[in-house]
């Protein structure tokens, strides 16, 4: 058993509360929270590596045989994830050099436990145990949009907070039900109980599973569980709203896991219960969203209904529940962390250079830097909206050809592509009016822009921009280690196999 | 070099332009004609092997899974366009370095232009139809940069955005429509589709196939009814209108038409649009360029007429009418891009291009005016030059066309075309470059430098090469094009020649050019003509489709992002409500069979007391400190239910966790408005009642249909497992320390985060606008005794007793009820005792541990006792315990367990002790009065607090 | 007992579901917690109920209550102690900020100063 | 017998309990609903002590010990905050 | 045995009583135990005992307290049968000042605490500069004999255990 | 035995026969500061019987000593009179009634609710 897998997990836990320890020193709390960084980002490609030979690797945490305890699990899935939260993870933390750690109190400490909470959230293998890392997970991100304060954080904040506990409360009446009917909570014993469950109790398992699937489903910004999307994003710091893209797609991950896992194709009277559901909804977010990123009169805002937009296009993929659909997911996912984290940063960095105009959609004084900027605004307004040559494109077109088994085809493709020109009009407004118009406003303005030109934030947005352009280039190596993730999840037996062992029929041993 | 090259190499050509832009503008209008020169150089060098009848391709895997890969090849067809766009890209460089000001940003514009051509070649090269759809949006996206390149005009901006979202938008429709396609004929790879013709015009799937693929290629090709996006377009630069409107880009929809050819043609829906929007748009635009005054908006309308002519010649579905098409499209890139770059010139030199303010310049620009009047006279179809020549085909194979049924209509509305092509060139030629030398041009216009004019004269050369000399210039070329267009079929004879006799197509010829010079002559009458006709709308339905959909998005959105959270919860809640309820319809279901438990006199009190306490907090929670005390009420009533169920561990925690949430709210109220207003409209209480009823419905409905039927939980095991495996006989605790410790240590930093925030949000409400609310909150009526005597000696008294509870509750956890959580809140409620009594700083000031540390190592501790099991090759949180004897004390147990729960003890005082003091900072304040320093206000002469300060630690200030 | 229990956690889910429909930053904490009142009850019911047979191991003892519910409510019941810890300070501190605790408002054009660090 | 005087207890806890809640409700200041819950408080703990009487354990005694530190503790907090409004200062 | 180690042997004892009590089970561990409790608890909390409080009679305590437990068991009765057999208005309530001899807080609080458990009174408040007590009394018709019976059977006792 | 049973039992009725008093007078009496005198009662005799009987009922019948109980009495009695006292002071603060019933400290000072102690002990102010 290898320690690594939960290396993730122990890594930012124990960085955070060095991190307490040393809060006199903000230069020696930067050092350590980028060293802590740098190390998960190593394990991180260490798990892919490991994961790659697609084996599944429980890991018995306390040594307790499954289902007892708790597993974390490692396999293709997890291990992609993790890696692509390290990644998104060492960007947002070269950005907040930018000053931003130092708005507040506790940002690196904050930060860890959120990292914590995700990776966490990843890798456990048991339904309770990823109650509990959501809750870390949401209580860091609450921390972290209220970074720094202000009015508008505030009421976005409580909003958020608000929903969320809503959400958690509906969790633990999920996980309740799920338990109720089956007496477990491992996930690998969960679908083999579940495939058990007679019809009598049927009712009760379908509606906690679907309970769940809306749990998950509001992580993920599902249209009409959005609403605090938009909000919080927009008022929460740049850097934090880069880290929470990774936080709607740990809801897509939660969908992904446990439909194709739990109530997949041996669900039982469970099967597949969740599919009907996500395909309509997806696409009324699509349309949301689209909708939203024409509406916005600030930038940030735009994004976020980019962001909403985006997930609607990733469920739908999920919808189909079949290898190519979520194929395609995958790389969207991939995709859209790392372009939704980098618009982000954009933003944020345009906003810097506007002086009073900050990201209002309003002609300005041209900025600093307005080539660079704009440059790197192109590409991952692109890149988000679906043109090619980046993995936005790509991504579209795994999704149009997923779906094409679909009996909604037409609409899919319609809604997709429909919204797509809408964002692309968005995005265009947006750009034309920040950087021609701007570039047309009378320069002999009395008010002197601000000159914030620092290299660690504008390095970490150029990294996440490149990062698409890689994930275009060798989209094809990619799909192909997203295609046999697919495979792994639509076969669980492996899974359950490599958790449970033989203890399903060796009556009740001892610790391992 | 691999032709895979070919569109890379102005791809990433664009890199350096902005780059040498600081050597100079020789350098830079060198460094961009060097891709470009190196990209011909390398299609050229395949031309021989496509002209003995071969294809070159070169093909990479990109994506191969979805059918998506760099196949490049180079066929007759893919070699013309390239060799065009190359060719003519190349002059464009040249006339641009000469053409653009010092102000305007050279290298930007070079970049642009590398990148469209680059995307370019890569839509006439793609041999895969999603690598073409990829490269086509690519000329988008650089057109669109291309257009917008002069910014400060408004023009610019609007011209580039249309034209992004109706290019942009086809190549949507493309997108679907080549996917369509792959489906149908189940290969991506254009070679193998044009072997399937027969197999896709079979398809159910062809007609929307079909309309999709068009309307990719319309959008592009600027055809009726999107044709209003081109003239917008020249907004920029002339050498990018020369480019993109000429050779390029509103070609890429005429080469989309004739690369497809051979698998879409000939059907009879195909005829029945493409021909019609072809010929509709010939005349349309021909029709507007008639009576526009700017030059460059007549040759962009006049594009938009030959664009048409194109289309529908493509539409006719003949081979031969495929073959003039080829022949007019390289034709038109000629004497196009020439017309275009004259204007430039004529912009550049006379400061104008406006038609009524120019005039003679013939004799004031000769070389200039002399290629422009040639080219020109091409547009027109003049005998001797290669204009005349596509039209005679054009009209010949139109003079045949008959359309659904009807013979004559197709070539009179021909005829017409041509007549109003013939009007539109006359009107140009002579009113610009003919007729007396004015007076007053803004700048005096004289021949620009060979820079800009020698660009124009090569392109001039094969007008009138072709022109003369038809069979021997351009045969090679047209039917190995043509033959790449009509795929498998023979190619038809052809003879490219000037006189082909008296046909039809002669004389249509000749009626039209008698009536272009009579409609010329007769302009003023025709003007007031098409003054009395409706205007042209297209334009402004697209700025209003475009405007209407950002207001009704924003109404849209407002409507439903309210931003009030009720709303937002009543949807939620709504949806959780329907879906649950869908669910549970969808299954099977039967009550079990368990016996239920009998109802005792207790558990009926305490329900009684907790649905009354429901009812009233309905009813009077306006009163916020009212809700609280029945909130606190609610809360013993559910922890006496934990008792009575048999889960006293539950009941221990529910309240300790209770009364320190109640303190908390209090000091929040305190601050707080302390009543609710009440909400008016029944309307809206009647709403959320039922939404509140059905949920309570529906989960106690669960509930119960979960209590009816039996469990076979894995928890048997746990319970088995708790003392042998354990060490402990709590099983609860046992379990939460030990089978799912890792929840626990999920659980505290849950606890130490919500610290973290809690402290960084206070901390900032010290300064702002928050700060100076809390300074002027007014307080009701006080007491005047902050710390009561009597409370501060019993709190005291209790302080030492209360800690040794604590230190009881903990160690008997692992056993009996209790553990780090329980015992950490009372020892919290210890110490909150002790702030109440005798106040924050004075409380504060006797903690021997700064709360922050504590919480650190309280996760530090739970952490490393984790961490310890790697020691022993264990997985993390791997317990273990052990039976130890000493004399006197006797046997016991120590169990690494207990090291995690001490972490869960630390981290639980810190969080209630960090959040506590620290909105009881902030409530300080809002303090008018300075409060008595405690610890008690009465102090009595004998008792010497003044020694015990000295004594104190220092205050420590929690940061 | 059990449908006193089921009804119970009925009521309470009412009245908590009521409560966070109301327009303001109290009321909907106060329902909060009586939304986690009630789910606790809820979880710790799933695992069925029990009386007087509480899950500590003593010899001669034949049945225990299922101790694995009572260790997530344990669970869940102290990180809805942090949630509402949290929620109630953010309540607080809004109100401070702003001088209300609505919460059915837009909150102001999301692009002001305080956003962005200077 | 003891099992009869457990009952009669009940009883008697129970009309003390639904008393108490009488006073809550009924108010009608603030502090009688305060002082209400601090006599819930107390029958709570009398309950719990016949409870342990009734199933012979000592199983509860913890709680009710507890119950009487909480319900010190939140009376405490409840008129300190009435009488001061900052119930730490 | 010094103040620094033992800055509280009273209630160091008193620690380690309590401990044995709630453990229920005396045993030379759990005495052990309890002692080192007994020493490290009011170590820790020193910083919160400002100084010490003394009973200089030890012995009078147990008088005391037995005093106060029959008053207790009397009162309660007769205040029974005024909350079951009186209207409530009918009741004479009303408040005396008790005035203090008193001058430890201790004590203070020990003698406002006796008259509130014993039933018919409570105290309700003390004077700001601690000199005398506000009691409040269920029914009474002579306020001069109460205060004097709460000066004599209780204060005088105090003063003695305290002072 | 019978005998121990009988003791046992009568305390149980003793203690839940003052508690419902006590609560009765919480409910019945006119104001505030007559209610305060109920829950004390029950405090004090109510549950301090009924934990003299489980001490005598472990001890005694089943033979298993247990004096635990004395600690939540201790408990009791030390925090009842706090929280009566303070719910009078809170009550006096609130009611202006009750302030005008008040007699004289006879001291320099007032009551503390009302009158803020004096600096370094020596009266300053006087309220009534
Ligand atoms: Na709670
Ligand atoms: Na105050």
């Amino acid at each position: 058993m290898s320690h690594w897998i939960v290396a993730p997990i122990v890594i930012p836990a124990f960085a955070a509360p060095l991190l307490l320890l040393v809060r006199r020193a903000p230069h020696l709390q930067r050092k350590v929270s980028l060293a802590a960084t740098a190390l998960l980002l190593a394990v991180g490609i260490a798990l892919y590596g490991l994961a790659m030979d697609g084996t599944v690797r429980p890991y018995f945490l306390g040594s307790w045989p499954a289902p007892y305890g708790i597993v974390l699990v490692l396999d293709r899935l997890s291990a992609t994830m993790v890696l692509l939260t390290a990644v998104l993870a060492s960007a947002v933390a070269l950005y907040s050099l930018n000053g931003w750690d130092e708005k507040g109190h506790h940002f690196h400490s904050l930060f860890q436990f959120q990292l914590m909470g995700i990776n966490g959230a990843l890798l456990t293998g048991d339904v309770f145990n990823l109650f509990v890392f959501f809750e870390v997970m949401l209580i860091a991100s609450y921390g972290l949009l209220l970074h720094g304060g202000g009015s508008n954080r505030l009421r976005a904040g409580f909003q958020y907070v608000a929903i969320n506990l809503v959400g958690s409360t509906l969790f633990l009446v999920a996980v309740g039900l799920i338990y109720g009917v089956t007496g477990t909570l491992n996930m690998a014993d969960l679908a083999v109980k579940v495939s058990q469950v007679t019809g009598d109790s049927a009712a009760i398992l379908r509606t906690g599973a679907l309970l769940l699937f809306l749990v998950f489903a509001l992580k993920a910004a599902l249209v009409p569980l959005h609403w605090w999307l938009p909000t919080a994003y927009a008022a929460a710091p740049a850097p934090s709203a880069a880290l929470f893209a990774i936080m709607t797609k740990v809801g897509a991950y939660c969908i992904i896991r446990v439909f194709t896992l739990i109530f997949g194709a041996d669900g039982g009277a469970a099967a597949f219960v969740a599919a009907p559901w996500i395909l309509p909804a997806a696409l009324v977010t699509l349309l949301i969203g689209a909708l939203g990123v024409l509406a916005s009169r600030v930038l940030v805002d735009l994004v976020c209904f980019a962001v909403v937009w985006s997930m609607g296009s990733l469920l739908v993929a999920v919808s189909f529940f079949d290898a190519q659909g979520l194929t395609a997911a995958l790389y969207y996912t991939l995709h859209s962390t790392l372009i939704g984290a980098a618009l982000f940063l954009l933003s944020n960095l345009i906003a810097t250079r506007r002086g009073r105009w900050h990201g209002l959609l309003q002609p300005s004084p041209s900025m600093v830097q307005a080539g660079l900027m704009g440059g790197l605004f192109f590409l991952a307004a692109i890149a988000m909206a679906g043109l090619p040559p980046l993995s936005g494109f790509i991504g579209k077109l795994m999704i149009l050809a997923a779906a094409w088994p679909s009996a909604l085809a037409g609409w899919i493709w319609a809604i997709v592509l429909a919204t797509s020109l809408v964002v692309i009009v968005g995005f265009s407004r947006a750009g034309t009016v920040l950087f021609w118009k701007s570039e047309a406003v009378d320069a002999s303005h009395p008010e002197p822009l601000p000159e914030p030109v620092r290299i660690a934030p504008l390095t970490a947005a150029i990294l996440l921009v490149s990062g698409t352009a890689l994930l275009a280039v060798f989209a094809g190596p990619v799909t192909r280690q997203l295609e046999a993730t697919a495979q792994q999840l639509l076969d669980p037996a492996p899974y359950i196999a490599a958790v449970l062992g033989e203890q399903q029929t060796a009556g009740l041993p001892g610790r391992r | 070099m691999t032709i895979a090259f070919l569109p890379l190499i102005p791809l990433l050509g664009a890199l350096f332009p902005p780059l040498a832009i600081k050597s100079g503008r020789n350098v830079c209008a060198l460094v961009t004609l060097l891709p470009t020169v190196a990209a011909l150089v390398l299609l050229l060098a395949a031309a021989p092997t496509v002209y003995a009848g071969g294809v070159v391709r070169a093909q990479y895997e990109w994506l191969p899974q979805f059918g998506l890969s760099y196949s490049i090849f180079i066929d007759g067809l893919g070699l013309f366009f390239a060799g065009m766009i190359l060719g003519i890209g190349l002059l464009i460089i040249i006339y641009a370095r000469y053409y653009l000001s010092p102000k305007d940003p050279m290298g930007r514009f070079y970049a642009y232009l590398l990148l469209f051509q680059g995307a370019m070649v890569g839509v006439v090269l793609s041999d895969n139809i999603l690598l073409l759809a990829t490269f086509w949006e690519l000329t988008s996206l650089s057109s669109f940069l291309l257009i917008g390149y002069w910014r400060h005009l408004p023009g610019g901006r609007q011209g580039a955005r249309m034209a992004l979202v109706v290019t942009g938008g086809g190549g949507l429709l493309l997108l679907a429509g080549l996917l369509l396609l792959g489906r149908i004929a189940g290969s991506y790879e254009l070679s193998e589709i044009l072997q399937r013709g027969d197999m896709v015009r079979a398809s159910p799937l062809y007609v929307p196939m079909l309309l999709l693929v068009l309307g990719g290629a319309f959008t592009k090709s600027a055809q009726f009814p999107f044709h209003f996006w081109l003239p917008h377009a020249m907004a920029a630069p002339t050498p990018v209108s020369a480019y993109l409107h000429s050779a390029t880009m509103v070609k890429a929809g005429v080469f989309l038409l004739a690369r497809l050819w051979p698998v879409l043609a000939g059907t009879e829906i195909w005829i029945l649009i493409v021909s019609l929007v072809g010929l509709i748009t010939m005349l349309v635009g021909a029709w507007i360029a008639l009576f526009k005054d700017d030059l460059k908006a007549i040759l962009a309308y006049s594009t938009v007429s030959h664009l048409g002519l194109m289309t529908m010649l493509l539409g006719f579905g003949t081979p031969m009418a495929a073959v003039a098409a080829v022949f007019h499209i390289l034709n038109h890139a000629t004497f196009k891009a020439a017309l275009f770059m004259s204007v430039g010139i004529v912009d550049h030199e006379a400061g104008t291009r406006d038609i009524r303010r120019l005039g003679g310049l013939l004799y004031l620009m000769p070389i200039t005016g002399t290629l422009a009047l040639i080219a020109a006279g091409s547009m027109a179809g003049l005998p001797l030059l290669n204009g005349f020549l596509s039209k005679e085909m054009m009209l010949e194979e139109a003079a045949h066309a008959a359309y659904a049924g009807n013979a004559w209509i197709v070539p009179a509305l021909a005829t017409l075309g041509a007549l109003l092509s013939v009007a539109y060139s006359a009107r140009l030629a002579i009113k610009v470059y003919l007729g007396p030398v004015r007076s007053d041009y803004p700048h005096p216009p004289h021949d620009p430098p060979a820079g800009l004019w020698l660009p124009v004269a090569v392109l001039v050369a094969p007008v009138i090469a072709i022109g003369l000399l038809p069979a021997l210039v351009a045969t090679r070329v047209v039917s190995q094009t043509a033959l790449a267009v009509i795929g498998g079929e023979p190619l038809p004879i052809f003879k490219l020649a000037l006189w082909h006799g008296v046909t039809p197509a002669l004389l249509m010829s000749i009626l039209a050019f008698a009536g272009g010079l009579g409609a010329f002559v007769a302009w003023s009458a025709l003007d007031r003509l098409r003054l009395s006709l409706p205007p042209p709308e297209a334009k402004r339905i697209f700025d209003a489709t475009v405007s209407a959909a950002v207001t009704g998005s924003r109404a849209a959105i407002a409507a439903l992002h309210t931003g009030s959270l009720p709303r937002y919860f009543a949807v939620i809640v709504g949806t959780i409500l329907i879906v649950g309820i869908a669910g549970f319809a969808s299954g099977s279901y039967s009550p079990g069979m368990r016996p239920m438990l009998p109802v005792n006199a207790p558990a009926f009190t305490v329900w009684a007391i907790l649905i009354a306490t429901c009812a009233v907090t309905i009813a009077a929670h306006g009163n916020r400190l009212l809700a609280l005390i029945l909130s606190s009420m609610v809360g013993l009533g559910v922890s006496l239910a934990f008792l009575q169920f048999s889960a006293p561990d539950l009941a221990l925690t529910q309240i300790s966790a209770d009364v320190v949430t109640t303190i908390l709210l209090l000091l929040a109220l305190n601050l707080l408005p302390r009543t609710t207003p009440r909400e008016t409209g029944h309307a809206r209480k009647f709403r959320d009642g039922a939404i509140a009823g059905l949920a309570g419905l529906g989960i106690g409905g669960l509930a119960y249909a979960v209590m009816t039927t039996d469990l076979q939980s894995i928890s048997s095991y746990h319970i088995a497992q708790s003392k042998p495996g354990g060490g402990g006989t709590n099983v609860v605790n046992v379990i939460l320390v030990d089978f799912r410790g890792f929840d626990t240590f999920g659980e505290i930093i849950v606890l130490c985060i919500a610290a973290l925030a809690i402290y960084a949000l206070l901390e900032s409400s010290l300064r702002g606008a928050a700060a100076r609310r809390l300074a002027s909150m007014r307080q009701g009526i006080e007491a005047a005794d902050a710390h009561p005597l009597m409370l501060v000696v019993v709190t005291r008294v209790l302080l030492p007793l209360v800690l040794t509870v604590g230190v009881y509750i903990f160690l008997r956890g692992h056993n009996l009820p209790g553990g780090g959580f329980v015992a950490g809140l009372v020892v919290a409620i210890a110490l909150l005792m002790q702030a109440i009594a005798s106040g924050y700083e004075w409380a504060a000031m006797r903690r021997r541990i700064n709360a922050h540390t504590m919480l650190a190592l309280g996760v530090l501790a739970a952490g490393l006792t984790g961490l310890a099991s790697f020691l022993f090759a264990r997985p993390f949180l791997t317990s273990t315990f052990g039976y130890f004897h000493l004399p006197v004390i006797g046997e016991f147990e120590l169990a690494s367990a207990m090291a995690f729960d001490a972490g869960v003890f630390l981290t639980v005082v810190g969080t209630v002790l960090l959040s506590l003091s620290q909105i009881a900072r902030v409530g300080a304040r809002a303090e008018r009065n300075p409060v008595p320093e405690g610890p008690s206000d009465i102090r009595f002469p004998q008792r010497a607090d003044a020694a015990v300060s000295a004594a104190a630690p220092t205050y420590r200030q929690e940061d | 007992m059990e449908i006193l229990v089921a009804s119970a956690i009925g009521f309470l889910t009412a009245a908590g579901i009521y409560l966070i429909l109301r327009m303001h930053s109290f009321p909907v904490i106060i329902g909060l917690t009586f939304l986690s009142y009630a789910i606790n009850l809820f979880l710790f019911a799933m695992g069925r109920l029990a009386i007087d047979r509480p899950p500590i191991i003593a010899s001669g003892v034949e049945g225990y209550a299922d101790p694995l519910p009572q260790a997530l409510v344990l669970t869940a019941i102290v990180i809805s102690f942090g949630m509402t810890a949290l929620i109630v300070v953010l309540a607080l501190r809004g109100f401070l900020e702003t001088g209300s605790d609505r919460v059915d408002e837009r909150p102001s054009p999301s692009d002001s100063g305080e956003r962005y660090p200077s | 017998m003891i099992a009869s005087a457990c009952l009669i207890a009940f009883g008697a806890i129970l009309v003390s309990a639904v008393l108490a809640l009488f006073r809550l409700v009924r108010g009608p200041d603030v502090l009688d609903r305060v002082l209400a819950l601090d006599t819930l408080v107390i029958n709570i703990i009398a309950l719990i002590v016949v409870i342990g009487l009734w199933f012979r354990t000592s199983m509860y005694f913890e709680a009710a010990l507890l119950f009487a530190m909480v319900g010190f503790l939140t009376t405490v907090a409840f008129c300190k905050y009435l009488l001061r409004g900052n119930v730490i200062e | 045995m010094s103040a620094r180690l033992f800055p509280h042997p009273l209630l160091s004892i008193t620690v380690a009583i309590v401990w044995l009590l709630l453990v229920n089970d005396i045993t030379a561990g759990q005495v052990v135990l309890g002692l080192f409790l007994g020493w490290a608890i009011p170590k820790l909390t020193s910083a919160y005992w400002p100084d010490r409080p003394l009973i200089r009679r030890p012995g009078k305590v147990i008088a005391y307290a037995f005093i106060v437990l029959m008053d207790i068991v009397i009162s309660n009765i007769q205040v029974a049968y005024w909350v079951l057999y009186r209207r409530g208005p009918s009741l004479r309530s009303r408040f005396v000042t008790v005035p203090l001899d008193l001058t430890n807080a201790e004590a203070i609080t020990t003698l406002a605490g006796t008259i509130t458990m014993t039933p018919g009174t409570v105290s309700a408040d003390l004077s700001a500069d601690g000199k005398a007590l506000l009691v409040h009394c269920l029914e009474t018709d002579d306020a001069e004999a109460t205060v004097a019976q709460i000066k004599d059977r209780y204060e005088r006792r105090l003063k003695e255990i305290f002072e | 035995m019978a005998i121990f049973e009988t003791l046992v039992a009568l305390l149980i009725v003793i203690g839940a026969f003052f508690l419902f008093v006590g609560s009765l007078g919480l409910a019945k009496l006119p104001d505030l500061m007559r209610r305060l005198h109920g829950p004390t009662k029950a405090t004090t005799l109510g549950i301090g019987a009924l934990l003299i009987a489980s001490m005598f009922y472990f001890a005694l019948i089943e033979g298993d000593p247990s004096i635990h109980e004395l600690l939540i009495t201790l408990f009791l009695f030390l925090t009842a009179p706090v929280t009566a006292q303070m719910i009078a002071k809170a009550y006096i603060l609130r009611s202006q009634q009750t302030q005008n019933a008040l007699p004289p400290t006879g001291g320099r000072t007032g009551w503390a609710t009302l009158d803020p102690a004096p600096a370094d002990g020596s009266a300053e102010t006087s309220r009534d």
